[in-house]
């Protein structure tokens, strides 16, 4: 994902913004890393370049 | 089964193209009716492949196009189906959509709103993320009118809506969308075989294959955020 | 020369029949995309022959349609073929229309809407009366991109605005409309000589006749009061 | 004309009510008659069942 994509997106739970923690990029692209609700603190990961923003019951181990 | 599950079989399957080529023949003309200006944000849900999301970048003029699928096998698959930095996927559900109020200039939606286990739900917010004046294209070929589809929920674990087309108008109005158009698409390309062909192994007859493609086709509702 | 003038002529000579039959091939398509829900109040403006107001009485269910028409022979003859009680015909002005705010539910205009003396003014008007959802459904053969309809101008007198796929859009945003769709819906029904044949009286080649028919087709743009 | 149009038409120029004077009747239909703006006290005619609601400067004699 792009970092400009946090202009636009929110935790689907409570629609507060995210906070962007970048583990790994490849230029533009952020592969690895984590979003984390700026109001619940529940932590939504990004793998292979694509964040998983599944409420929390969805989302499965990959 | 969940729509994880289902779907990430699909998308390992190769379904995922052999759906965008399938589709393509309808969703085409209903993305070209989309009134999107240079530099707007749409947004693709359930994208499969993200055929569209790349479509409305390449000949719609879109700013950014985003696709959301619930399945991850889905959204890794359109990942890598284009390198255009414009173009971005995410893992999501219909029932809780991860954009802020407002965000998002148009959405598309192809044979996946009748998955969202709460539609109505789900178009409220549709309606939440779009700006004023945005719109939802919502096209479907699973509804009631189109009874050649009926039988596909036997195919698939997970529950999906089958409304009537005034089911559809009256379900935006209740989520607060104005109701813009209603059509069906024809699917125009979809060869059918002469008739000494028929029975084939899915169709009949002719007549209810011509019926299904030519004539009910892909029911198309657009909606605005007032 | 006035509208009046020019198309009281037309009517007289039974030009309004004749433009119904062309008209229909692409006008039915778009009439039947309308939302137009049982009881609804429908306005055809610059309705010559009065075909849409019938139509969206006779299949689409309004409950009430009327037919406005700066030429009062058109509005007469219109009169005259039909004896629906729920339709009916006024003869009237696009830049003063004469109808109440919030009035009306959904607005067809097929071939006229350039005629208007102020477009924008006119899209204007068009916002006011209707209600806050209702449809402006704008068809349009003459417009720029359709460089075969160019040359129409020549044959009248009246100045004809014509605008491109983008000048509409952004004309009915100017007026306070949303933009809810835009397309061109070919015309399949209108024949089309073999090559042998060409050039005919009208086309130089079959190639242009097919771009003018298949391919460009009527403009149609769709607004939404907010 | 039908009277229920009533419910919708309206002066052309100022947008306020039309008051209907009827001269000939064909069951519901209103066949001759005139529509008098209530507030600037234009009259538009009714001829042959069909209102002119043209603006008066771009109305001629029938
Ligand atoms: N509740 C839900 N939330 C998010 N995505 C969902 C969903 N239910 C189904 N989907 C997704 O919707 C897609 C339906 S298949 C259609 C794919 C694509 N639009 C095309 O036209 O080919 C699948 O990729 C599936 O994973
Ligand atoms: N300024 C104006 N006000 C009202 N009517 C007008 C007008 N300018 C043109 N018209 C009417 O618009 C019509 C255009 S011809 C199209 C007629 C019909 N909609 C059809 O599809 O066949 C004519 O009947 C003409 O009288």
């Amino acid at each position: 994902m792009k970092e400009s994509l946090l202009d636009i997106i929110c935790c689907p739970l409570d629609k507060a913004d995210l906070e962007l923690e970048v583990d790994e990029r490849e230029g533009e692209e952020i592969l690895e890393g984590s979003l984390t609700c700026t109001d619940c603190g529940e932590t939504y990961p990004i793998e292979d370049g694509i964040p998983n923003l599944l409420p929390p019951d969805m989302r499965e181990a990959a | 089964m969940s729509v994880r599950e289902e779907f990430d079989d699909w998308a390992s399957e190769g379904r995922d193209r052999g759906m965008e080529q399938r589709h393509w023949h309808t969703a085409r003309h209903v993305l070209s009716r989309m009134p999107v200006e240079d530099g707007e944000t749409v947004l693709d849900l359930g994208c499969g492949s993200g055929y569209a999301a790349r479509a409305l970048r390449d000949a719609g003029g879109a700013g950014r196009a985003y696709g959301l699928d619930g399945s991850p096998e889905m959204a890794h698959n359109a990942r890598e189906y284009t390198d255009d930095d414009s173009v971005g996927f995410l893992i999501g559900d219909f029932g809780d959509l991860p954009f802020a109020d407002d965000s998002v200039d148009h959405v598309f939606s192809m044979e996946a709103f009748y998955y969202a286990a709460d539609p109505v739900e789900t178009l409220r917010e549709i309606r939440r993320i779009l700006r004023p004046g945005g719109t939802f294209y919502c096209a479907v070929n699973y509804y009631e009118e189109n009874v050649h589809s009926h039988e596909w929920q036997e195919f698939i674990e997970i529950e999906m809506t089958r409304w009537d087309r005034s089911e559809y108008r009256a379900a935006f109005r209740e989520a607060g969308l104005h109701v813009a158009e209603q059509d069906t698409v024809p699917d125009r390309e979809t060869e059918i075989p002469p008739a000494s062909e028929f029975p084939t192994e899915e169709w009949d007859s002719r007549e209810a294959m011509v019926e299904r493609y030519r004539e009910f086709g892909t029911l198309l509702t657009v909606g605005i955020a007032p």
